[in-house]
This record gives C-alpha cells, sequence and structure tokens, in this order.
C-alpha cells in the first residue's frame, strides 16, 4: 500500500518537475496514467487486477480515441472489425435458437464477474440496462438500441428459413463480440470475453428472434 | 447505544409540524446473511409523542418500516417555544428519547 | 473505539433513559399488538385490533408514489378529515406481514400522519382510519416498484 | 375479500398497458423522488460529522477544527466546492476524504492508512463519511470551483481524464459507457453526462449522498468504488491516486455547479 503509494507520488513529482510551465506530454500523460492505475487498483476475491492492466488492443485504441476527442481512423477501425470477427466461435451444434423464456431471464439479470458476487454466480446479460426488450418491462435503459419487435422489423417470420440465416447469424455474432461490427462499440463481447456461455447466447437470441418470444408479439 | 434523533418542530397557524429522523437499522427479518442465515428482525416498535410533556400520540410499528425511520405529524395549538419530545423503543429494549423547540 | 469521555456520554444517556421510563409511564405501558403485525392480510391485521368490517371512504387518503425507484424506501401517509378517529394505519398488501405502522391518535394532533415503508414488491397500500365508535373506512391505491439500478 | 382480489387484478392489468405505464413512469419517478426530499436521513449523519469535528478524539485527543480543508485552518465554509486540490504540506492532490485522513492522522493521531484499509461503512470509515456529509453541507448550495492553478492539479485533471475513457475488465466498460453522452438512462435511472458542467445538483455536485436502497451513506469514494465495482474493475484502494484525479476531472468539468450535498439517491 504505502509503496504503491509512493510510487505514484514519485512519478507525479517527476513529472511536475519536468512540465514545469507547461503540461507534460501525451506519452507521458499516458505512461503517468499506467503507473497510477498499477498503483491504485488492487485484486479483491476473484476479480483480478490483470482487468485493468492487460487491456488488449481494441480497447485500449478506443480509448486513445476517445481521449483524444477523435474517432478511429476507417482503417484502423476496419483492421480492429476484422480481428474480432475471427474471434466469433459459431454454436457447436449449428443451433443459433435457444428457450426465449430463459432468454429473457438472462437479460434482465445483471449479476456476475464483480468482486461482491459471490463464487459461482452465473453472469446475467445486463441487456434491459442498456435496451428495451420485451415491452413490458417499463425500467429499460437508453445506452443502446430499443431491441422491441426485432425480429419482426427485420421480417423473420421462421428463424430457421435460409431467407434468416443473415439476420440470426448477425444477432449471434453481435452478442458474441459486438465489436466484429462497430470497432469501439458500447456493447460488451459478451461471448468473446467469456461473460455468457453459448446456451445462453442462444436463448438470447430466441428472445430476439423467435416468432413466439414477447418481443415480436 | 443509538444516535440521536434529529426533529425539526415548525408552527404555522394553529399547529405545528414535526418531522422526526431516527438512526435505526430497521432490520426486516426477510433477510439472509452471506451464510444464508436469516438475520433476526431488529426494529423500533414504540413510539410516544409528548407536547409539553403531555403525551399526544403513540405509535406501534413493525419491521417494515424502513430503515432510519421517518416520521412526519403536526399538533394542533403547538406554539414557538413549546417542547416535543420523542421516544422510541425498539424489539430488542433498546431506546431513545430526545427533544426539540417549536420554532 | 470509545474514548473515556464518549463512555460517561452514553452512560448519562442510559441514565437519562431510565428515568425517563419513569416519568412517562405510558410508554411501558403500550402493549406491542403482535398479532396484528404477524397478520398476512389487510382483514386479519384488522380483526386483530378490533373492527370487524371495513368499509372504502373518500373521507380517508392514502398518499405516496405510483412508482417507487427502490422498495427500500416508499413515502407513504395516511390522513382522514372524519372527527374521532381513534387510529390511522398504514398497510401494505403484498408484504410478508400485512401492517406497516399504526398510530394512536389524541385530540392534540391533526389526523394525518406520514412515514416510510419497505415493499418487497409491488401492491396495493392502503391507510386505515379507525373512528371512536369502532369503524374501520380506507383508501387505496398501487404502488408500483420497479428495479433500478443495474440489477447486480 | 373478493373484493379485494379483483381491485388487485384490475390495476396489474392497467399496469401492463405499456404506452401508459411508460408515459408515467419518468414521471413517477420524479414524484417519488421529490416525496423524499423532506426528511433526509443524512441529517443524522450530518450531525454526527459536526459533532466529530469538533470532540477531541484518538491517541491525541484532540478535535479537528485546526484542520486545513485548503481555505486555512479550521475553514469548513466553502471548502468542499474546491477539492480535490493540491496541498502544499503533503505535496499532493487531495480529496475530501483523503484530506479528512491526513487531518485525522496529524492532529489526532490516528494510522490513515489503516483506516483507508478499513472497508466502507465499518470503524473509522463511517467518521470520515460522518465527517464529509457535514463538510459538504457546509457548502451546500455553493458553486464547484476547483482550483486548476497548480502543476499537479492539471496533470491530474488529464490523468482523471485519461482514467475517464479507460476500457477495461471483461465488459469493456469505462465511466464514459454510461456517462458520456446526453440523454442516456440505465434501467430507468437518467445518466448525467460527466466530460461537461452536468447541472445543479448532478453527478460530482450530488455526493455525499444516503442511498435509500441500502440505506447507507456515501461519500465520493465510496460512489466512485462502487461505479468500478459494477464496470466489472478491480478495487481501487480508498483515496488512491486513480480516485483523486477522477475527481479532479468530474469536479472541474462541474465547475459552476451548485452543490446539493449532502443529497438523497435511489
Amino acid at each position: 500500500m504505502k509503496m504503491q503509494t509512493k510510487l505514484g507520488a514519485t512519478l507525479t513529482a517527476a513529472l511536475v518537475v519536468a512540465g514545469c510551465a507547461s503540461l507534460p506530454s501525451t506519452s507521458e500523460l499516458n505512461s503517468l496514467t499506467d503507473a497510477i492505475v498499477k498503483a491504485s487498483f488492487r485484486s479483491e476475491g476473484p476479480v483480478g487486477v490483470d482487468r485493468v492492466l492487460n487491456i488488449d488492443e481494441t480497447s485500449r485504441a478506443c480509448s486513445e480515441a476517445d481521449v483524444s476527442g477523435k474517432p478511429l481512423d476507417e482503417k484502423t477501425a476496419k483492421d480492429i472489425e476484422a480481428m474480432n470477427l475471427k474471434t466469433i466461435r459459431w454454436p457447436a451444434n449449428g443451433q443459433f435458437l435457444g428457450n426465449w423464456k430463459e432468454g429473457e431471464k438472462i437479460a434482465q439479470s445483471g449479476r456476475g464477474l464483480t468482486w461482491t458476487d459471490p463464487p459461482g454466480t452465473v453472469s446475467g446479460g445486463n441487456c434491459y440496462n442498456c435496451h428495451q426488450i420485451d415491452a413490458k418491462e417499463i425500467s429499460y435503459g437508453t445506452i443502446g438500441p430499443s431491441l422491441h419487435n426485432y425480429g419482426k422489423i427485420r421480417g423473420v417470420t421462421d428463424p430457421n428459413s435460409p431467407e434468416a440465416k443473415p439476420i440470426v447469424e448477425y444477432t449471434w455474432g453481435k452478442i458474441w463480440n459486438s465489436k466484429a461490427y462497430n470497432a469501439c462499440s458500447n456493447m460488451p463481447r459478451a461471448g468473446h470475453m467469456g461473460i455468457l456461455n453459448e446456451q445462453q447466447i442462444r436463448d438470447i437470441v430466441a428472445l430476439l428472434l423467435d416468432p413466439r418470444s414477447p418481443v415480436n408479439k | 447505544m443509538a444516535d440521536p434523533m434529529r426533529i425539526r418542530a415548525q408552527a404555522s397557524g394553529d399547529k405545528a409540524t414535526v418531522r422526526v429522523l431516527m438512526s435505526h437499522e430497521m432490520e426486516s427479518g426477510q433477510r439472509k446473511d452471506a451464510n444464508g442465515k436469516i438475520v433476526p428482525a431488529w426494529f423500533i416498535q414504540e413510539v410516544t409523542a409528548l407536547h409539553n410533556e403531555k403525551t399526544v400520540m403513540t405509535a406501534e410499528w413493525g419491521p417494515a418500516v424502513a430503515k432510519n425511520p421517518f416520521l412526519q405529524f403536526a399538533i394542533k395549538g403547538a406554539k414557538a417555544g413549546d417542547k416535543v419530545t420523542i421516544l422510541w423503543k425498539d424489539n430488542k429494549g433498546d431506546s431513545r428519547k430526545d427533544e426539540a423547540t417549536v420554532s | 473505539m470509545q474514548t473515556r469521555r464518549e463512555t460517561l456520554k452514553h452512560s448519562a444517556v442510559v441514565a437519562g433513559l431510565l428515568a425517563s421510563t419513569g416519568l412517562f409511564p405510558q410508554f411501558a405501558h403500550a402493549a406491542f399488538n403482535k398479532n396484528a403485525f404477524d397478520a398476512k392480510s389487510v382483514q386479519d391485521a384488522l380483526k386483530a385490533i378490533g373492527p370487524a368490517t371495513l368499509t372504502e371512504s373518500k373521507d380517508v387518503t392514502i398518499t405516496g408514489p405510483d412508482i417507487a425507484e427502490n422498495g427500500a424506501v416508499v413515502p407513504l401517509g395516511a390522513s382522514t378529515t372524519l372527527a374521532n378517529v381513534k387510529q390511522l394505519l398504514i398497510l401494505v398488501e403484498k408484504n410478508p406481514s400485512t401492517l406497516v405502522a399504526m398510530f394512536n391518535m389524541s385530540d392534540s394532533i391533526e389526523p394525518t400522519v406520514s412515514t416510510r415503508a419497505k415493499m418487497g414488491q409491488s401492491s396495493d397500500v392502503y391507510a386505515v382510519a379507525i373512528t371512536a365508535d369502532g369503524k374501520a373506512l380506507f383508501a387505496k391505491k398501487e404502488v408500483k416498484v420497479t428495479l433500478g439500478g443495474c440489477g447486480g | 375479500m373478493k373484493q379485494l382480489m379483483a381491485w388487485v387484478v384490475l390495476a396489474s392489468g392497467l399496469a401492463a398497458l405499456p404506452a401508459l405505464a411508460q408515459k408515467t413512469a419518468s414521471q413517477g419517478i420524479d414524484e417519488y423522488r421529490a416525496m423524499l426530499q423532506d426528511g433526509n436521513p443524512a441529517d443524522l449523519f450530518e450531525a454526527k460529522g459536526e459533532d466529530l469535528w469538533k470532540v477531541k478524539r484518538g491517541p491525541k485527543n484532540a478535535s479537528l477544527e485546526k484542520c486545513d480543508l485548503g481555505k486555512g485552518p479550521g475553514v469548513v465554509k466553502g471548502a468542499f466546492v474546491e477539492l480535490p486540490r493540491f496541498f502544499a504540506d503533503t505535496q499532493k492532490v487531495q480529496d475530501l476524504e483523503s484530506r479528512l485522513l491526513t487531518c485525522m492522522t496529524t492532529l489526532q493521531g490516528f494510522n490513515a492508512e489503516e483506516i483507508a484499509k478499513t472497508p466502507f461503512g465499518k470503524g473509522e470509515q463511517n467518521s470520515v463519511t460522518a465527517l464529509a456529509t457535514w463538510i459538504s453541507a457546509e457548502s451546500k448550495d455553493m458553486r464547484f470551483n476547483l482550483p486548476q492553478n497548480h502543476a499537479s492539479e492539471k496533470t491530474f485533471y488529464e490523468v482523471g481524464k485519461r482514467l475517464f475513457y479507460q476500457r477495461g475488465g471483461p465488459h469493456d466498460f469505462s465511466c464514459a459507457s454510461c456517462h458520456g453522452e446526453e440523454g442516456k438512462r440505465i434501467r430507468l435511472q437518467d445518466l448525467p453526462m460527466l466530460t461537461k458542467n452536468p447541472g445543479d445538483g448532478v453527478g460530482f455536485a450530488a455526493w455525499p449522498a444516503y442511498r435509500v436502497s441500502n440505506g447507507q451513506m456515501w461519500g465520493m469514494q465510496q460512489r466512485l468504488n462502487d461505479c468500478y465495482r459494477q464496470q466489472r474493475f478491480p478495487y481501487p484502494g480508498f483515496g488512491s491516486d486513480a480516485t483523486i484525479a477522477l475527481g479532479v476531472y468530474l469536479g472541474v468539468n462541474a465547475k459552476g455547479a451548485a452543490s446539493v450535498a449532502p443529497a438523497i439517491k435511489r
């Protein structure tokens, strides 16, 4: 604890002296931030400090773009999307749709992967935090677009039909790794990062695309 | 030992409005602890309000009153300078008595 | 860690409390109506308190939000324009125990009280006024409890 | 009884009408919040905090009345809306809570490191929260105006900005995921946009606050800690430079916003 604090303070002091009248350079500020992150966060229960120390290329590039206030250039964005697209694991048994009722429960749940979740907690999808889904749930967020009538709007009457295939695959892929379609999307990469398993994703796809799901009523 | 209450008593017209905040867990008896054991109910059970040392209202509460309880009522004929006293007693026998002057 | 000063202060308060129990004997006498607070319905709670019949009345008002952002704290109030009100009750129908609070009124009190209740789920909430001649009159409204925050 | 049941069915039927329910949901929540304003249990903590400031405590049996919160020893009014700031005696940028630890150590002889390690809601952490509640209340309605004169204060603003946008954890969440755009909500909770002044009594200008959901009083340190928890980040140390840099970023952005702390929150 003490050592960490000292490390941060020393770095700050060094940079302050170096910078004097003007601010430290961008790269100096970036490395100071890294040092402060390293000194400030600690592992707690199952949550390891690697979660902020080993950030992948996608998140790092997007964070930097956010700080600069300029979006990623088109080429970098495309490269990141291509890289993420490669990570998508398609359903092993070829089944994209599960049980929409289970999907609704997963969409409702915001549990899992925090330092206060008891070991063995099944993670939820956090979906309603950001999206409208079943219109009966009035407590929904607006960070993401409304998914009410998701399948209906896209004309999906039979999710197993060849016509529905592109949208079924996109839906699976978007949930598995959202960054494959939008490099700096706010949406988590539920499959890629191991938040949800294959069956949970199947159930959410069903919630969105099954014509019997209340989402499409 | 419980922390003091916050009592505000304000006269307006022919009455004084009294607002009380009490510091209490108000444990419902429904909640489970980390080991899955029910946390026993612990709550304020009786409240007494006095105006210049005369009882004007008593109350019985269950564990469904919210944590750090709030209570509002109005005493007829109370004027600035009068004394309002509130007492509470919980189901473990702990109690508290605080006073305020009507402003 | 308690300092000596704090310990002294606490003892003084305890002494004051002991004295107060003697000063205000009515406080010790108020008997807690356990049956009423154990009741699982509005009717059963009323039965435990006394009145046999319960009638809806425009002379009684229940105040509360239409929607509560959190069930842990729901502001509820009971009031009436009736004279001779002996008791005012606040109840939440779908709580594990229905009765939340019971206020024993006197002539020196306006027949209007408010407090805050915990609610486990969306439910009808009731204000009941019991008059000196044993009539129980009520008003009710629905309070919707939402799931707030990130649901975690 | 049958009659009662019938009403329940009718009432839930009404609530199921989505258009109607949706239209009234946010108005309903506003009404709910307004009803809670009168009688904020933060008052209980405020009273305790004032007492803790004045009472002689700790190994040195001293009060905090000579504590310098940035406007000179013992000056409380107005201190809150200028924190975090640089302190010459510690050569550090400090927020209200870390500054209180300094005063509790130098004046009263407490062990700051031990308090920083104590979980929220336990032991001396409760004293820090109560003190922060009272100190914030002494600046109620004043406008945020954090100093940005010292090089460290400027540097911390820039670091805070980087932390605000830092994506991480299994969900790739950053502070900006929820607080980077205007007019968004999570579930039914409105999310203030924190990259600029979000308005009087919103965001940075609303903490410490009493949380009705758990009946706890939270200072800014606990607010940030719980944001990080829900972001699925690891645990930020109490008073760590990351939390303080973030505080500088949020506080400077909130320039001109009137403080309503201690507030009452969901």
